[in-house]
């Protein structure tokens, strides 16, 4: 089952651009709509989805050859929760503010479909070396579209930028926070969920947009090729 | 203690019938499961075009049509069909739809064949070759397509010994004219 | 639900005599602009060459009967029901374009006209009762019927109102039904009613409202004759209030019928109001009978039969012995310098036409259209022949609106003003994608194409013809699918012939293998024999 | 060689035009601006010069950004008559900050991101107004009082609305005495604080009399609409009469927390929305029969929003919630009509 052609590079490109698990596969939703309302949060549940994607990738990867077809989807929840728990203690232990804000959707990265959705279309079949790439590849592409949605949010909801840092970061971070408008002028709407699914909808509408220009210029380039091929031969 | 007993005996009990419904429910639709997927087969083949051209490796649209239902190939392969079609197979089976494979050729408009008749021979072997019957003609006399059953298949191209056989585009009469798209 | 809303209609909109007729939904009110009508009729002269499409109605190819070099008469078959116009010879057999809004050759007979003093002798046989007594047509029995059918059809007779639906077959399913007693086969609810359409709703176009003022009398026999003929329970003329001449000229005629013959249905004259598109069939059996025709059925299937007031002429013509090989045209726009009304040969030349009538210099200068202003198309070739379908030729400074199309606002003013309760606007966004099926299930095939929707539209979109287009996709997707099923059975049929040649083949060889099998066992014996018949002559010869 | 077939210029004297249309919805604004003017000050008026102003400069760089010729989308005055209709749905007093985040909604998510004129599914000029009130619920609740309009200059409006961007209203008592909640507000505040209305209605502590006059303005612009055949009449009608029939019905029989008929039907947005907001050809049903369950649709809609709902008037909601609807009802509607 091993794939040659899954070069490092290109699965770094499909994480991060053209599979990319927030803006073309659509996948964990839930937590991205609902945790990018500022960008720490985004960042916190962020690199948790890494961290846990990225072990457990590894660990499918690993045990592909000892689990059972028949019972692997409970198997892969077992792996995938024991490291979304490990998480949990960690965070718990060192950043009880992020914990608090991040609530529910931190143990509910468990039944996150992107997470499961890697395990059983990519890691069960690949070698371990690949499953880690894949797993860095999606969490940052994940991360990415968090971070963006959720600084976008922050900015035009609340006039800021990273406040709250000091959660993750320590207090030394308490004073990164840049501040571009009041508070009270902020635009509501974009903290409120439904402004949450105008910005995803809107970085899709970015995306497809670069992806379509990007394709008219490799056609127009492919064929100007195709006719200086087609005068050399004649 | 005798309560919880009970409760793990209803608990079991509860279990034990409703695994053996599913394996009912499982076992009658595995009975069903060959005559769904000849129908199955048939719904496909009723979307492929049938000009049973065999670009896709197949024999025909039927041998076609079974192999994406039974074996689960690629619903890409029919280059007469086009994107029409795969988008058709692509919501019928519920799949994703994806371009045209080229490599099976390319997406044409329709055509018909016709035979060069100076150049006949009358060797019969398009006649053969043709899939829908649409060659008349018989051994050492000249042959001719009949051109409302011929489907443009261009299988009868390669057996032609003398290349007498021409693909030309169907004809744009009085009877078959189409109003073009208005501006926009 | 829906007969609920018919049963409102009914009891809101009908106010029950025939005066005052059912509404339908939508139309446009527009000036009648119709023009030349103070002048006479006049038939033009003939022109040196005739050109007749060989195309039937259902755009099928005809074949001829006549050969090239060959003297034809007035009347004489060019090909099957296909009378010729003039006397002459034919020249030749071509392609050329003929008239239609798509610019496509067509397989034509072209005739040398030669003006002869003589009177043409029609060789379609003709019927030969020829009574000038009313009571005489009727003669209501199968063969007269039948015969007076096949008369109609050899003398050509299609529909003058522009569709050019072959006539005898329009009226052959009424007639039969007549005769067999079968009334009950149709829906014997509705009156059985025979409706003469002189709605000439649209716009400038006045041909039929002059041959009602110059031909009231033989209009009327005309339409007594195919009221006889069919038996029908009620037979009504319908007329727009914007003719008040034509409507006096035919009321005077039909009293004039009444004086002469008893009958219990006396032919209606119904006025309805000026508004377009009346004159369309589907939309006149509305107004005279409340009765609307969904596009699956035809108007005999509710039993009504809609004929043209120009038709009911040609079928009295037809009577008379003479066949269908002319009609009126109406020559107006604002363009046309001498506005008239008059009558040309199938297969003249619209140049021709507008030479032979002073309106010469509308050549050079002007946009030319054939049709009216609505269900018309531009022309660009002036050698194309006049058809049966040709009702007018306009001309105008201006070719159709430049304007360019605007989104649509679905302002719903097309909604409004459709007579086939469509919305136009959601076809129009179901065409722009492409989604044909879905635009089937709107029924697409109800529009009659009247451009009501054309004209009010404030974004200037081209609704009818996308409503055209979208036709045609969609036969072609039907046709294409039909050609599939086709292959897909002529390949099954090929399979199982393969099939049973191999297992025959098959059979073949295991009756030679049989057979083979056999045959050792017998030559062997053979030669055995051979070679105990051989050892027995050595020892004869070694004994001799 | 063209094939037009139609031939319009031949039988229609006069063409008509998309600009044609949104200028005589343009004409009928016109006496209920001067009401809003004479009501609440210059704000009316500063709204609707700045919202049609940016929001054709915006307009025109989206065409220019999407490849469209600016001479079809950009000159027909449709992006005109949304901005107004926003203008005139938001208070006098709302900042031009927020203001321009209502023309951005209302151009970019209301319009464009559908595919431009005709293609959006909800009426632009609301879609903007619901992000604004869920955005800025304080600056979209604040209204001039009618009684103290003398000291409004144009100067004032003007300060006010540039500089108390955001700030609460604490930062300028002087304004604070000026400033009010309109009746359904009020009442809004009155439910909230569980006091019955039928004091409120006896006392009239907040007049409602100016308010009728608006309604009264936009009305006679709604009739001028009708008479020049811009607007049918199912839509007014049904809205109007199906929100006055349940609160009629529910004034009756029901409790006292729903004000009598005359109260509910002039004031809030309902007679400027009923003729204005829910006819927007775009966002409408299409058939006659569509038009009238639609319209009944929204008067129930924002009868049950005002009154039950979280928000004080809930036009601009009933209206997107029955946009959504529209599709749903043409279908049907075309399904039942066929014989």
């Amino acid at each position: 089952m091993e794939n040659s052609t899954n070069s490092n590079k290109s699965l770094l490109i499909e994480g991060l651009w053209t599979q990319n698990p927030g803006l073309v596969k659509l996948l964990g939703l839930c937590p991205l709509l609902a945790v990018s309302n500022s960008a720490v949060n985004a960042i916190g549940l962020g690199i948790a989805t890494l961290f846990t994607l990225l072990v457990s990738n590894t660990l499918v990867s690993v045990f592909r050859h000892h689990i059972h077809t028949a019972i692997r989807i409970p198997l892969y929840v077992l792996i995938i929760a024991t490291t979304v728990t490990i998480v949990e203690l960690l965070m718990r232990a060192w950043f009880p503010g992020m914990f608090a804000a991040l609530g529910i959707f931190l143990p509910l990265i468990v039944t996150n479909c992107l997470i499961i959705g890697r395990a059983e279309a990519f890691a069960s079949r690949q070698s371990v070396k690949q499953a880690f790439i894949d797993g860095l590849a999606m969490g940052l592409g994940f991360f990415a579209v968090l971070l963006i949605l959720g600084s976008a949010r922050e900015i035009i909801g609340q006039g800021s930028w990273l406040s709250n840092a000091n959660l993750l970061f320590g207090d030394l971070a308490s004073t990164w926070k840049i501040e571009f408008f009041d508070r009270s002028n902020g635009v509501l709407l974009a903290l409120l969920p439904p402004g949450a699914f105008i910005g995803l909808g809107l970085m899709l509408a970015v995306k497809n947009a670069i992806d379509a220009s990007l394709k008219t210029k490799r056609d127009t380039v492919e064929l100007l090729n195709q006719r200086n091929n087609q005068q050399a031969n004649t | 203690m005798a309560t919880t007993l009970l409760t793990v005996i209803v608990c079991f009990a509860i279990l034990y019938i409703a695994g053996a419904w599913l394996t009912h429910i499982h076992s009658a639709a595995n009975q069903n499961s060959s005559d769904k997927q000849q129908s199955l087969i048939n719904t496909v083949n009723e979307l492929l075009p049938q000009t049973q051209c065999a670009q896709c490796g197949y024999p025909g649209c039927r041998p076609y049509a079974e192999a994406i239902v039974k074996n689960g190939i690629d619903i890409n392969l029919c280059p007469p069909g086009g994107d029409q079609t795969i988008e058709a197979l692509a919501n019928l089976l519920g799949q994703p739809v994806i371009p045209l494979n080229t490599e099976m050729g390319e997406n044409k408009p329709p055509q018909v064949a016709i035979i060069v008749e100076k150049d006949c021979i009358g060797c019969t072997l398009c006649i053969q070759a043709c899939p829908v019957d649409a060659i008349v003609g018989a051994a050492t006399f000249m042959h001719t397509v009949i051109e409302q059953d011929c489907t443009g298949c261009e299988l009868c191209l390669p057996p032609c010994p003398v290349d007498c056989i021409e693909l030309v585009p169907g004809k744009t009469g009085i009877s078959n004219w189409a109003w073009p798209k208005p501006a926009s | 639900m829906s007969k609920l809303l018919k049963k409102i209609e009914r009891v809101v909109f009908n106010r029950g005599n025939n005066e005052a007729p059912f509404k339908f939904h939508g139309g446009l009110e527009l000036a009648p602009n119709k023009l030349g009508l103070d002048k006479s009729i006049q038939t033009i002269p003939l022109p040196n060459e005739l050109v007749i499409p060989l195309l039937n109605y259902h755009k099928q190819l005809l074949e001829p009967v006549v050969s090239i070099g060959d003297h034809v008469q007035k009347g004489q078959w060019l090909a099957h029901n296909l009378p010729c116009p003039a006397n002459g010879t034919v020249r030749c057999l071509e392609e050329r374009e003929v008239m239609q809004a798509q610019p496509l050759l067509t397989q034509c007979i072209v005739i040398d006209v030669i003006v002869s003093s003589k009177t043409a002798i029609p060789s379609g046989t003709s019927p030969t009762n020829n009574c000038n007594t009313i009571s005489g047509y009727n003669d209501n029995d199968n063969s007269t019927n039948n015969l007076w059918l096949e008369t109609l059809q050899q003398h050509g007779l299609t529909g003058l109102g522009g569709a050019a639906f072959p006539t005898a077959a329009k009226l052959q399913t009424w007639v039969n039904a007549n005769n067999a007693n079968t009334k009950k086969a149709v829906n014997t609810s509705q009156l059985a009613t025979l409706i003469i359409n002189a709605a000439e709703c649209e716009p400038s176009i006045a041909c039929d409202e002059a041959l009602m003022q110059a031909h009231a009398d033989e209009i009327v026999k005309g339409i007594e004759l195919l009221k006889n003929r069919v038996q029908c329970e009620r037979c009504v003329i319908a007329i727009e209030d914007s003719k008040p001449r034509a409507i006096a000229k035919i009321k005077l005629a039909l009293e004039k019928q009444l004086t002469t013959t008893k009958t219990d249905t006396p032919i209606e004259l119904l006025t309805i109001p000026t508004r377009y598109p009346s004159g369309a069939e589907s939309v006149l059996i509305k107004i005279v009978t409340g009765q609307s025709i969904p596009k699956s059925k035809l108007p005999i299937d509710f039993g009504v039969v809609c004929l043209n007031v120009g038709t009911a002429y040609a079928v009295w013509q037809s009577y008379q012995g003479e066949p269908l090989t002319s009609r009126i045209i109406s020559l107006t726009g604002p363009a046309m310098p001498n506005p008239c009304n008059v009558r040309v040969s199938f297969g003249t030349s619209i140049e021709h036409v507008l030479k032979s009538t002073g309106n010469e210099s509308a050549l050079k200068n002007y946009t030319i259209r054939a049709g009216g202003p609505l269900t018309g198309f531009p022309v660009r070739n002036m050698q194309l022949p006049v058809s049966s379908k040709t009702n007018c030729i306009s001309a105008h400074t201006s070719n159709a609106s430049a304007t360019v199309a605007q989104p649509c606002i679905r302002c719903n003013a097309c909604v409004d003003v459709c007579p086939e309760y469509l919305l136009p606007q959601q076809l129009h966004w179901h065409i722009s994608a492409a989604n044909w099926q879905q635009s089937r299930a709107q029924n697409l095939f109800d529009c009659i194409e009247c451009g009501c929707c054309d004209v009010v539209c404030p974004s200037n979109i081209e609704l009818s013809n996308y409503f055209r287009y979208a036709k045609a996709q969609l036969l072609e997707l039907d046709w294409q699918e039909e050609q599939a099923k086709i292959a897909q059975i002529r390949y099954e049929n090929r399979n199982k012939r393969l099939e049973r040649l191999k297992a025959e083949r098959e059979k073949e060889i295991a009756f030679r293998k049989s057979k083979l099998a056999t045959k050792p066992a017998q030559g062997e014996n053979n030669i055995a024999d051979a070679i105990a018949r051989a050892k027995a002559r050595q020892r004869n010869k070694k004994k001799s | 060689m063209s094939h037009v077939s139609v031939n319009t210029a031949l039988v229609r004297s006069e063409s008509p035009s998309v600009q044609r249309v949104m200028l005589q919805v343009l004409v009928a604004l016109l006496p209920g601006i001067v009401a809003l003017y004479w009501l609440t000050g210059p704000g009316v008026l500063l709204n609707v010069v700045f919202a049609c102003f940016f929001a054709v400069i915006l307009e025109c760089m989206v065409l220019v950004v999407r490849k469209k010729s600016l001479h079809g989308e950009g000159t027909d005055l449709s992006i005109v008559v949304a901005a107004s209709l926003l203008a005139l749905s938001v208070p006098p007093t709302l900042p031009f900050m927020h203001l321009l985040f209502g023309v951005l909604v209302l151009v970019l998510l209301g319009k464009h991101v559908f595919g431009g004129l005709g293609q959006n599914p909800f009426n632009p000029a609301m879609v903007a107004y619901a992000a604004l009130f869920i955005s800025f619920p304080q600056s979209m609740t604040l209204w001039f009082n009618p009684t103290e309009l003398t000291s409004v200059s144009l100067l004032d409006t003007l300060k006010f609305k540039t500089e108390v961007v955001g700030q609460t209203l604490s930062h300028y008592p002087a304004w604070d005495a000026i400033t009010k909640a309109t009746p359904l507000e009020h009442l809004r505040t009155l439910k909230l604080n569980q006091e019955t209305i039928s004091v409120e209605l006896a006392n009239h502590t907040v007049s409602q009399a100016p308010w009728i006059i608006v309604s009264a303005c936009f009305f006679i612009g709604g009739v001028y609409l009708l008479w020049r055949k811009v607007i049918q009449w199912q839509i007014p009608v049904t809205v109007i009469a199906s929100f006055a029939i349940v609160s009629l019905v529910w004034a009756t029989f029901g409790t006292n927390s729903i004000p009598n008929i005359g109260y509910s039907l002039f004031s809030g947005a309902l007679i400027f929305g009923a003729f204005f907001i829910a006819t927007d050809p775009v966002t409408a049903a299409s058939s006659t029969a569509g038009r009238i369950v639609y319209g009944t649709g929204i008067g129930l809609l924002a009868f049950i929003i005002r009154y039950f709902g979280g928000y004080p008037d809930g036009f601009a909601f009933a209206v997107l919630l029955m946009n959504l609807c529209v599709p749903t009802i043409d279908y049907a509607v075309l399904k039942l009509s066929q014989p």
